[in-house]
């Protein structure tokens, strides 16, 4: 198999300006943060970001001018509230919102991946998500049955995703925790596919427990390996979400020059992944959140 | 809502309308029902290992949807983070299989809701608030699961830590989730089962008439007047015929099991914060 | 959560004579075949099978009358040849095949579990599967984009599945191995799910792998535990395939004396499942095949 | 069938016509491909073997459409059970999995077809034979992932080991595999990409011709005559102009490999003997 094996930057080359941009993550969750804040460094415009519940890569994707553009299921940072820069970037007209029920999301990218023009759901009937939006539309079943709520397949530019371990040729493996539909079906639906991982390992530790293995490589662009590199989402078993930085990031949040403060110190500042890690309070901080101690 | 053995213990003298509002909750589910739980939803996980260790023991709870009947343990800081489905018999896959079991109709039939706001038909908007869709004067989280299960024959439960007049309203702004819509026999018409089925707020608890379908009044909570539910009601609920009964205290047993068993960091506490 | 176990007499009570039954099985791996000889000895008539790749299973049911319909991709027992009695019964009209191309079944399938009146596929489009089948339809994209083959939702009375442990409440788990389509959806697309499996274990023993369940209890009405439960048809990685008694079958099933004491030898003679080891070999004989030694 | 430096060892002196269509089958895969086997599939699954033993290392192989790259072992008795892919990379689920995959269209695009009949244009039968389908002459076993590949935009690789007019029929019974359908442009204008590419069977190789789509004679085997072929094929192939070239042996090197290394218990030869 193909070596898809590379660096951060290089990797975050293959996402280009106005891109739709699929992002694994659920409010606190195993979103790719490293590859989001090399995105960030390297000054992306009009991204379009695709989510299932967008966390704090959200915010900072928006408080730094990199997105106009949302297609997802909802946005929050559960316990540290609403992302505030991607809730004003709507509010003010500068971020378009396509919202779409769960179904509906993973209707459009199942039709996306499986090169279908469509798929149905009988979610949203009654509710006014359906008719102001173009990608969806009634649909009468040709046998007689209900209608169904048709949604317009969508193929996202580049898929962005995080593991536990990959071999160097991308095959793409998860410790045994909760499977996202973002990990099952993003990276089939979108046309490139990043993967950041923990760990690069041989191929031979991956046939120890092929079942795990949730992506095989030809899928696969580039591959790089980042420990901690979801933080400060958690990464379930591996490490707790760092709530400090949510935190210190919700306060920010609400100045602009806090937050320029903050993406200096942790997103433009930091020379590289292991500075950013320092920047966070280095391998004792890492060591708590492996112990789960996220306060 | 039936009368339940189980919940024949003396009232308790102490308790927090946190407290009655998860009795309230717990009240609704059965045994052998299943239910999963979404983000910020400590109210709700609370009722559901409520009713497991009272009257429902067979009550199967997908915690997250995600882990299936994990150990019991005090509420963690986050009911959408892996703390809580801890030692689960299943991790259910997201896409190929909580979904599928949700829209199959056989299964997961009841689901809490929490919803910015809540219209007299049972119709619930977490997405946009004044202006225009795309810019509104306030931009909600946005509708995730809930756009869903409000059309899939769910039995929807909602419950709201702050009942005012800005979230129980005479109209959402947007129908991010299909309650009774316009009332009377429209979501009959457009095909769809289930809907709501009560209203629980830190006042009241409320159903819906059956014909018409606008929230009626069930009961009050102790030490709440009717004047002061009325007041903080966006419309006029329907009044029952007789006067309006208070409701239930949580039983002495109710109340020792969520404090000391279920959740001794109260986190409950933080959906009264949160607003 | 509630207790479903049961015994094999009991739970086959769950089939009803006209029943259409989806049956886990690919050719020659994995067909819960202890509860497909208990249907036989129990006499049901008319049943309708719903298979991927039926093997053995499906040529059993078709010599012993049971069965008058077949929904599927294919019969076949590979190396060991057609299903002759299932061949011959669709050559005599008494057997009625509707063939399904794999995206089909399982569109099919896959809107009877998620109660959508239909699902589409891009496979099958110029073949002459389509016209001949009531339950598939051309259908336009509503968004103007190439047209797909609706495939009607398929809801099976019942599934029948053989799993590596089980639960008494139902909750079932396979070892790492090929997941086949049949356990992914037919058991939620079934009203009615029968479990069979190798072991019944504590609860506890799931938790260690809550990975590597793929059935919440909540869908299965009946678990039995039946160790040896797929033979002959394999069940990796516990047992291989019996090539000894497929070949016995395939040649039994030329002439009718000899499917009869074939029949009575190993279907309606035995008096129980472990009467059954015993006639086809016994202890000795599944520590062969637990070996992979299937010839 | 581009020439491959790596094919340019010496013609082998010794071969069978078994292990020819095995090295003309690997010689349709390329470097980076990925490609699965179905049933009883054992000459495409020596190829794809000696495809990556040769010119194609990095061809990616899903065996049984199941275990992504096992360790590379004897072909076993069955290309459809475990033996086949153990110690894979990855246990592909069929449902979520594999099928989105091969809908995809960028991936898995070479497929490898045996079929009972197949006709000039390139459609193939896997269904029935006479009479009506509800009733037919002969039941052949059903057209499982076949149907789909057909119509999914990929290369369609026949391979036949027993050339005769009863399985090369100037028109199928039945269309379980779309090929060009009725010729020329009748696949482009149903919307449908790809096709069949080549047949390959034990007296010869053909194509098809780019506009009309009639099947071609592209080369005959060594010691067979055009005569032969001819009287074995159920209609008339088009003749390449200026005479048909004779298909390349196998090398001495892709014999060895098949022999010592692929293939050494001979289960290719199983699918001369069931016919």
């Amino acid at each position: 198999m193909r070596v898809k094996q590379t660096t951060l930057a290089e990797a975050a080359s293959l996402v280009s300006d106005g891109d739709t941009v699929a992002l694994q993550n659920m409010a606190t969750q195993a979103a790719p943060m490293a590859m989001v804040r090399e995105l960030i460094r390297q000054g992306r415009r009009e991204l379009g970001l695709v989510c299932l519940v967008g966390g704090i890569a959200l915010d900072w994707l928006a408080a730094a001018g990199c997105m106009n553009r949302f297609i997802g299921n909802a946005v929050s940072m559960e316990q540290f509230g609403l992302a505030q820069h991607y809730r004003r970037g709507v509010e003010s007209g500068r971020i378009r919102m396509e919202e779409l029920s769960e179904t509906a999301l993973l209707a459009r990218l199942g039709a996306g991946a499986r090169n279908l023009p469509f798929l149905p759901t009988r979610g949203m009937i009654g509710t006014d998500l359906i008719d102001i939006n173009e990608n969806l539309t009634m649909l009468d079943d040709p046998f007689g049955g209900p209608p169904v709520v048709a949604c317009r397949a969508l193929v996202p530019d580049v898929a962005l995703i995080h593991c536990h371990r990959a071999d160097r040729h991308g095959n793409v493996q998860y410790e045994p925790t909760a499977l996202w539909p973002d990990i099952g079906i993003m990276p089939k639906a979108a046309r490139r596919v990043i993967v950041t991982t923990e760990q690069i390992v041989d191929s031979d530790v991956l046939r120890v427990n092929p079942d795990r293995t949730v992506l095989p490589g030809f899928v696969v662009d580039a591959v790089v390996e980042v420990p901690w590199g979801a933080h400060p989402t958690s990464f379930n078993p591996l490490y707790g979400y760092d709530a400090a930085l949510h935190l210190a990031w919700a306060a920010a949040a609400r100045s602009d020059d806090d937050v320029a403060a903050f993406l200096d110190s942790y997103v433009y500042g930091p020379a590289d992944h292991d500075a950013y890690l320092t920047a966070v309070g280095g391998v004792e901080r890492m060591a708590a959140l492996a112990r789960w101690e996220t306060g | 809502m039936a009368p339940d053995p189980h919940l024949d213990s003396p009232p308790a003298g102490d308790w927090t309308v946190d407290e009655l509002m998860i009795a309230v909750l717990a009240s609704c589910f059965e045994d052998g029902d299943q239910a999963c739980n979404g983000m910020a939803s400590f109210l709700p996980v609370a009722a559901l290992q409520l009713a497991k260790l009272t009257h429902a023991p067979d009550l199967v709870w997908l915690a997250g949807a995600v882990g299936l009947e994990p150990r019991p343990g005090p509420i963690p800081a986050s009911t959408l983070e892996a703390p809580l489905w801890r030692d689960a018999l299943m991790y259910v896959e997201q896409y190929g299989d909580f979904w599928t079991l949700a829209l199959n109709g056989r299964w997961l039939q009841k689901f809490c809701v929490g919803a910015a706001q809540l219209d007299r038909f049972g119709n619930a908007n977490n997405s946009v608030i004044g202006g225009d869709f795309h810019a509104p004067k306030v931009r909600l989280p946005g509708t995730a699961g809930l756009a869903d299960m409000g059309s899939l024959g769910k039995q929807l439960y909602y419950w709201n830590p702050n009942h005012n007049p800005r979230s129980l309203v005479e109209t959402v702004d947007f129908v991010s989730c299909a309650g009774y819509l316009g009332g009377g026999d429209e979501r009959e018409r457009l095909g769809l089962t289930g809907g709501p089925e009560l209203v629980v707020t830190n006042l009241c608890v409320m159903d819906f008439e059956p014909d018409s379908k606008h929230m009626r009044l069930r009961s009050v909570h102790p030490d709440v007047t009717l004047e002061q539910v009325l007041d903080a009601t966006g419309y006029e609920p329907v009044l029952p015929p007789g006067g309006v009964p208070v409701t239930p205290k949580p039983t002495a047993e109710q109340v020792r099991l969520i404090r000391e068993v279920i959740d001794p960091h109260g986190m409950r506490h933080r959906e009264f914060r949160r607003r």
